[in-house]
């Protein structure tokens, strides 16, 4: 089976600083994997390549066998590939509903052959039922169909979380990426959360996720690639990673220093 | 606030010269004002509702007014090696067609331009942009008689198939003119806020990674908007051209996009009533303030009032009425009717 | 709503204030107080108001106290056609005065077409203003082609070769160098560069260097004083010492004397008045009595040359209004065909210009040349 | 040729206050990320209290200089303690807003207390040029660029060598950082604006003598700020003057030899060329994703 995601050699250099060394990794469809390493390990610049937000300084990224290089963040969405953020996951002055609206954005454009000016005249209307629709299955699915009408920037942090797979999931992606869904999560709510991944999964969806949360990640992941100072250390099976000495070695034996590096690493791959 | 709002003040406007009597000076007030406050509510698309602080309006308001004074006055302009363009008059309909047009294709290079350029370089740019084309009217007397002003604009007149022609002279006809223009406007705006262009645009303002992550195309969508806000303020400076029948060079002046600013920001932009009541105050102000204040004075108190607005109701005084009413107890509103951006 | 109460509030407002006050005789007075041309349109305001106190000392007119209704025009053309549609339809005032620069009093005159109300130019000197079929038109100042014929005679004994103009960019500054321009070369006068700037322009030594460059021996320039000030002090910067005559009238030379100093030394300016010689004028009691009040009311001197304009301009609307017999527009328009009095620079009387059937009306001041000299005026002898 | 060398002149003349308008704007800019709105309001305050000193109190030419560039000083600090305090916080667009009330009400202001005629501010320098052959320069304006040129060198010195100006440094490079190392983030604040604005004031008051004085003539001032400023760089004070002497160049070799009606455009067509070139300036900050 062809992999739907194929990370190849790529590489990410910022100023002088290798933020991203020969990344080179497979996803394969309907996989789940996650993407773990010590903090500043390049994981976010990674999806940031992934998803078109930065270039990468050498290498390639395809999707469905197709190239991303070049391509802009939204055209990206559009070929099925859709992400979730680290820190702002909302579109925070709109109601939870009008958030899944605009998430819905890519397929309103189905609706007629000139959506501009259907929209001006007002002929958008069946299209736009048919939305509305969508997006209350979507929020009720994703288990926030009692918070419909609340501002989204007033939910709690998990609830947050939850917005942004619905808006990650209503541009029905073939493949997702969840950067760190359940940091600031209690434990129940993390739960709850690996079952909706088992469930998105179910649909269809590719997952990729970045996560802190070990525990949950050895939970939920059939692969596992490890990154530490941008360079793979290791990639398996949850089981198998739990012994690598090499992945140990990452987490428990940094030194001062190497955490200085690491943090100065992170902050480049930030700026 | 429902939905009956714009309904009462349509028609509170539609009444209100007839209670005004036939007084010239205040309807030709209101008219200006009318005039100033389509800019505004087009001027609200780009600021309010996409979030791009465009300082440089005036330009497509003046542009506007420029294209369709020379549409429908005719020129003869000679543009050296030996090209000669001779334009004999058109109708002041076409005119005002022309000027839209043009303001709105200028809108498209803004649009574009706003995508590459971002945050305080945009507006400066902006500004940039208005300051060029005010000195190249300026200059260019050939073709737009420079500081000598463009005179004798004729007014619009409105052909009916089979029924003639109707030529709008008087104020009251300018007037009603002005209103349907603005009224036209306010529904298209109405129609594209409460579209999947209008949540395209919320999203980039709200959050431009999320936005362009559901896979919204930024530099579409904000070109959209820059088009239609300009060819809106295109289409207020060709009517402004045509009821004043004389423009100048200081049609583009800075105060204007001032003016226009105050008007969306103390009415509250992003919302679709903020630039009209914001409009109506700050565009009938003068004419209340007139008799008590000098001018100089006016635009001291204009100052201050958009600094303690922005300090005491940064969103505008529609949303702040809108906050206090909505404190009150009222049902929730019902999941699936979706309501105008009005309400939010 | 908020907007519909600060609505009717104008409303009420604007209606007390136009009930108000209908017991005097109210004429109209658009002048730039603000931008380039403050300082003339200043001066003309206070030279009215001189008129408009004198005549209501001796008791008004037709029984009534006269009243200015002063608005400030911005030196904007448009803002001079709102100020002018203000003035009739707000204040209902049957006459008006203006206003000053040539784009602005050719931005007002559609409105008096449009309401039919007469107005007397009292600075303007664009041909176009009194060619143009506009029968509410009334001026004093003289156009610049009267201007260029008066000054014709003195061509040959200043020893004119070759000029380059300086002007404004306007209808005033660009009316002036084609009449001009057209009088030298009757006069086989060769026309060199021909320079513009900007009204509100502060810095001209691009422009200067290039005069300076030319091979001409005089320059011609056209503009209000605040600008003039600014040339000579720039073109004594740039050593730039070519002849130089200046034309318009708005010139106040004691202004350019206190504000330009050594600069101004041997300029010289076609002007309307002479103040420093009053026995030389027309009527020189009333001279002396101008500047006398014009003194003691705290002016400064400088400012006569501009404000005698003002004094005379509303002393023939005062005419035309006792002419008239009552204070309506079309009985004044009639009525300053038959004003004839002496002003301080010559005889009141319109003549017919223009086309036919819509004349409009010129009256033929006259124009004498002064030159700057140890920092005094003083009338060359040619 | 003559006229060349003489347009060349004008330029270092007329550059040197440019640059002093741009260094002012940048240096605000830079540190507390306000695009400064009220930077035109108070070029012409310079130079109306430039006026009031010379011709209402009397005071000798050379003494009214400082005390105007010292009352812009206190007027930029009371326009930052009174308004851009209360916004601290807020995002760009709405300080933005903040200040473009509040030079509205600066300008509108002298408009109101001076009237709308224009004055002029008598000199003490000779009214006879330096000649250099064919080249003339005034006295005055040879004074103008002494003095500018010195203030600019006063204001590197501050920046470069004083414990103010290590702080100022600091807050530029990181306000949060500064504020955690024990700067005083809201005196370096204030004292920035402060002297941003003194540089303005300074620029009118030198310009006052040359030129005339009236209420609108921050207006352009300001969007040749603005056109500096970008040249230059946002923040870049080494690029600002530079800037300074480029726009004084454009705008002399455009009025001289292509058309004078066109001069101002020059530095709005340097705007927008510069940021067609170089979208997010010459000297781009990156962006956050994520």
């Amino acid at each position: 089976m062809s992999p739907i995601l194929s990370v190849a050699h790529v590489g990410v250099r910022f100023g002088g600083l290798v933020a991203i060394a020969d990344l080179h990794f497979d996803v394969a469809e309907g996989e789940i994997v996650s993407l773990i390493g010590p903090n500043g390990a390049g994981k976010t610049t990674a999806f940031n390549v992934m998803t078109g937000f930065l270039k990468p300084s050498q290498g390639e990224v395809r999707f469905r066998g197709t190239p991303l290089r070049g391509l802009a963040p939204h055209e990206i969405t559009r070929l099925g590939l859709a992400r979730t953020f680290q820190r702002t996951s909302v579109f925070p002055d709109d109601t939870v509903f009008d958030n899944v609206m605009i998430g819905l954005h890519r397929h309103a454009a189905g609706t007629g052959r000139a959506p501009l000016l259907d929209a001006l005249v007002g002929r958008a209307g069946a299209g736009e039922r048919a939305l509305r629709e969508r997006a209350v299955a979507l929020l009720d699915w994703v288990g926030l169909g009692a918070r419909a009408q609340e501002r989204a920037g007033a939910l709690a942090y998990g609830e947050q979380r939850l917005v942004g797979v619905a808006l990650a999931l209503a541009t029905e992606p073939a493949m997702l990426l969840l950067d760190e869904p359940v940091s600031g999560m209690n434990a129940s709510e993390t739960r709850v959360f690996v079952r909706l991944i088992r469930q998105i999964r179910e649909r269809g969806v590719t997952i990729l996720l970045v996560e802190h949360d070990m525990p949950m990640v050895m939970e939920v992941s059939d692969r596992i690639v490890v990154l530490n100072y941008g360079r793979l250390i290791a990639a398996g099976p949850p089981a198998a990673i739990r012994s690598d000495p090499a992945v140990i070695e990452a987490y428990l034996g940094q030194g001062s220093a190497a955490r200085r590096a690491a943090a100065e690493a992170r902050e480049a791959a930030d700026a | 606030m429902s939905r009956l709002l714009p309904l009462a003040l349509l028609a509170g406007l539609v009444a209100l010269p007839l209670a005004l009597g036939a007084s010239p000076y205040l309807l030709n007030a209101l008219i200006v004002t009318g005039i100033l406050t389509i800019g505004a509510m087009s001027l609200n698309l780009l600021l309010g509702f996409t979030g791009q602080l465009s300082l440089g309006h005036i330009a497509f308001f003046g542009i506007g007014a420029y294209v369709s004074a020379l549409t429908s006055l005719g020129f003869d302009v000679e543009l050296g090696f030996g090209l000669r363009v001779v334009h004999e008059p058109w109708p002041a309909a076409i005119g005002f067609a022309l000027g839209t047009l043009a303001a709105g294709a200028c809108g498209w290079l803004i649009g574009r331009l706003s995508f590459r350029v971002r945050g305080a370089y945009f507006v400066i740019v902006t500004i940039s942009f208005a300051e060029v084309v005010r000195l190249v009217a300026l200059n260019w007397v050939e073709l737009t008689q420079g500081p000598l002003a463009l005179t004798g604009i004729p007014p619009i007149t409105l052909g009916l198939p089979g029924l003639g022609t109707w030529t709008l002279r008087t104020k009251l006809q300018n007037y009603y003119l002005v209103l349907a223009v603005g009224t036209l406007c306010w529904l298209v705006i109405a129609r594209l806020v409460g579209s999947r262009f209008g949540r395209a645009m919320r999203g980039l303002k709200e959050n431009e990674s999320l936005a362009l992550s559901v896979g919204i195309n930024a530099t579409r969508t904000l070109t959209v908007a820059a088009v239609i806000s300009a060819a809106m303020a295109g289409a207020a400076g060709s009517l402004y051209a045509h009821y004043l029948r004389i423009i100048d060079p200081d049609v583009f002046a800075f105060t204007t996009t001032v003016s226009m600013v105050i008007m969306v920001v103390a009415g509250g932009k992003g919302t679709l009533m903020g630039p009209v009541v914001g409009g109506l105050i700050f565009g009938l102000l003068p004419v209340a303030l007139r008799p008590v204040m000098a001018p100089e004075a006016q635009w001291i108190v204009y100052g201050l009032v958009l600094i303690v607005i922005l300090f005491v109701m940064p969103r505008g005084i529609v949303p702040g009425l809108a906050g206090l009413v909505r404190r009150r107890p009222s049902p929730p509103a019902p999941v699936l009717e979706p309501g105008p951006a009005v309400q939010r | 709503m908020s907007g519909r109460f600060t609505l009717t509030t104008a409303i009420l407002l604007a209606l007390a204030v136009t009930g108000a006050r209908a017991d005097a005789i109210r004429i109209g007075v658009n002048e730039p107080l603000t931008g380039p041309f403050a300082a003339s349109g200043t001066y003309v305001v206070n030279g009215a108001r001189i008129a408009a106190d004198e005549i209501n000392a001796r008791g008004g007119l037709l029984g009534q106290k006269i009243e200015l209704v002063i608005e400030d025009n911005k030196s904007n053309p448009t803002e001079a056609a709102a100020v002018a549609e203000k003035l009739i339809t707000s204040d209902k005032t049957p006459v008006m005065m203006g206003a000053w620069g040539s784009s602005l009093t050719l931005a007002v005159m559609p409105k008096l077409m449009d309401y039919e109300v007469p107005m007397l130019v009292e600075t303007s000197s664009s041909g176009k203003i009194t060619t143009s079929g506009n029968p509410f038109v009334f001026r004093i100042s003289p156009p610049s082609a009267l201007e260029a014929e008066t000054f014709a005679p003195m061509v040959g004994k200043l020893g004119l070769k070759k000029v380059d103009f300086l002007v404004l960019n306007n209808d005033f500054g660009r009316g002036a160098a084609t009449d001009f321009g057209k009088m030298l070369k009757e006069k086989g006068v060769q026309v060199g560069l021909t320079e513009t700037m900007d009204q509100g322009a502060q810095d001209m030594s691009a422009q200067l260097a290039k005069l300076k460059a030319s091979d001409s021996d005089t320059i011609m320039v056209t503009s209000a004083v605040d600008q003039l000030v600014l040339l000579f002090k720039q073109m004594a910067a740039l050593g730039l010492k070519k002849r130089v005559i200046t034309t318009g009238g708005s010139q106040n030379p004691d202004q350019i004397i206190a504000q330009a100093g050594s600069a101004a030394e041997g300029t010289m300016h076609l002007t309307t008045f002479l103040p420093w010689i009053p026995e030389k004028t027309p009527d020189p009691k009333a001279t002396e009595a101008f500047i006398a009040e014009w003194k003691k009311r705290g002016f400064q001197f400088a400012g006569v040359t501009e404000s005698f304009r003002g004094y005379d301009g509303i002393r023939a609307i005062a005419h035309a209004i006792e002419k008239a017999g009552t204070p309506e527009p079309a009985a004044i328009a009639k009525a300053f065909w038959s004003v004839d009095f002496t002003g301080l620079n010559g005889p009141i009387r319109f003549a017919k210009s223009g086309p036919a059937g819509k004349e409009s009306g010129q009256s033929k001041p006259d124009v004498y040349i002064i030159e700057i000299k140890d920092g005094r005026v003083v009338v060359p002898t040619l | 040729m003559d006229q060349l060398i003489q347009h060349l002149v004008n330029t270092l003349i007329l550059g040197g206050t440019y640059a002093l308008l741009g260094i002012g704007l940048t240096l605000i800019f830079g540190i507390m990320n306000v695009v400064n709105f009220t930077h035109g309001a108070l070029y012409t305050v310079g130079a109306y209290l430039m006026y009031l000193a010379v011709s209402a109190l009397g005071l000798d030419f050379f003494l009214a200089l400082p005390a105007a560039i010292l009352g812009g000083l206190l007027f930029g600090a009371a326009i930052e303690i009174l308004l851009l305090r209360p916004f601290r916080g807020q995002d760009i667009d709405t300080v933005m807003l903040v200040m473009i009330g509040a030079g509205i009400a600066l300008q509108s202001g002298t408009l109101w207390i001076f009237g709308g005629v224009a004055k002029a501010i008598p000199s003490p320098f000779p009214e006879a040029p330096l000649q250099f052959g064919p080249v003339s320069v005034s006295w005055l304006r040879l004074f103008v660029l002494g003095a500018a040129l010195l203030l600019i060198g006063l204001t590197y010195a501050l920046i470069n060598r004083t414990k103010l100006g290590l702080a100022m440094r600091a807050a530029f490079q990181d306000a949060d950082t500064a504020a955690l190392m024990g700067v005083n983030v809201r005196l370096i604040d204030t004292a920035t604006f402060a002297i941003g604005s003194s540089l303005a004031a300074a620029a009118g008051a030198l310009l006052g003598p040359v030129y005339v004085v009236y209420p609108q003539m921050g207006g352009l001032a300001e969007l040749k700020a603005f056109a500096i400023v970008i040249l230059g760089g946002l923040g870049n004070v080494t690029g600002a003057a530079i800037g300074g002497f480029i726009l004084a160049l454009a705008e002399e070799l455009g009025a001289g030899y292509v058309s004078s009606g066109y001069r101002d455009a020059m530095g709005f067509l340097i705007i927008i060329a510069v940021l067609l070139y170089r979208p997010t300036g010459l000297f781009a900050r990156a962006e956050r994703v994520g």
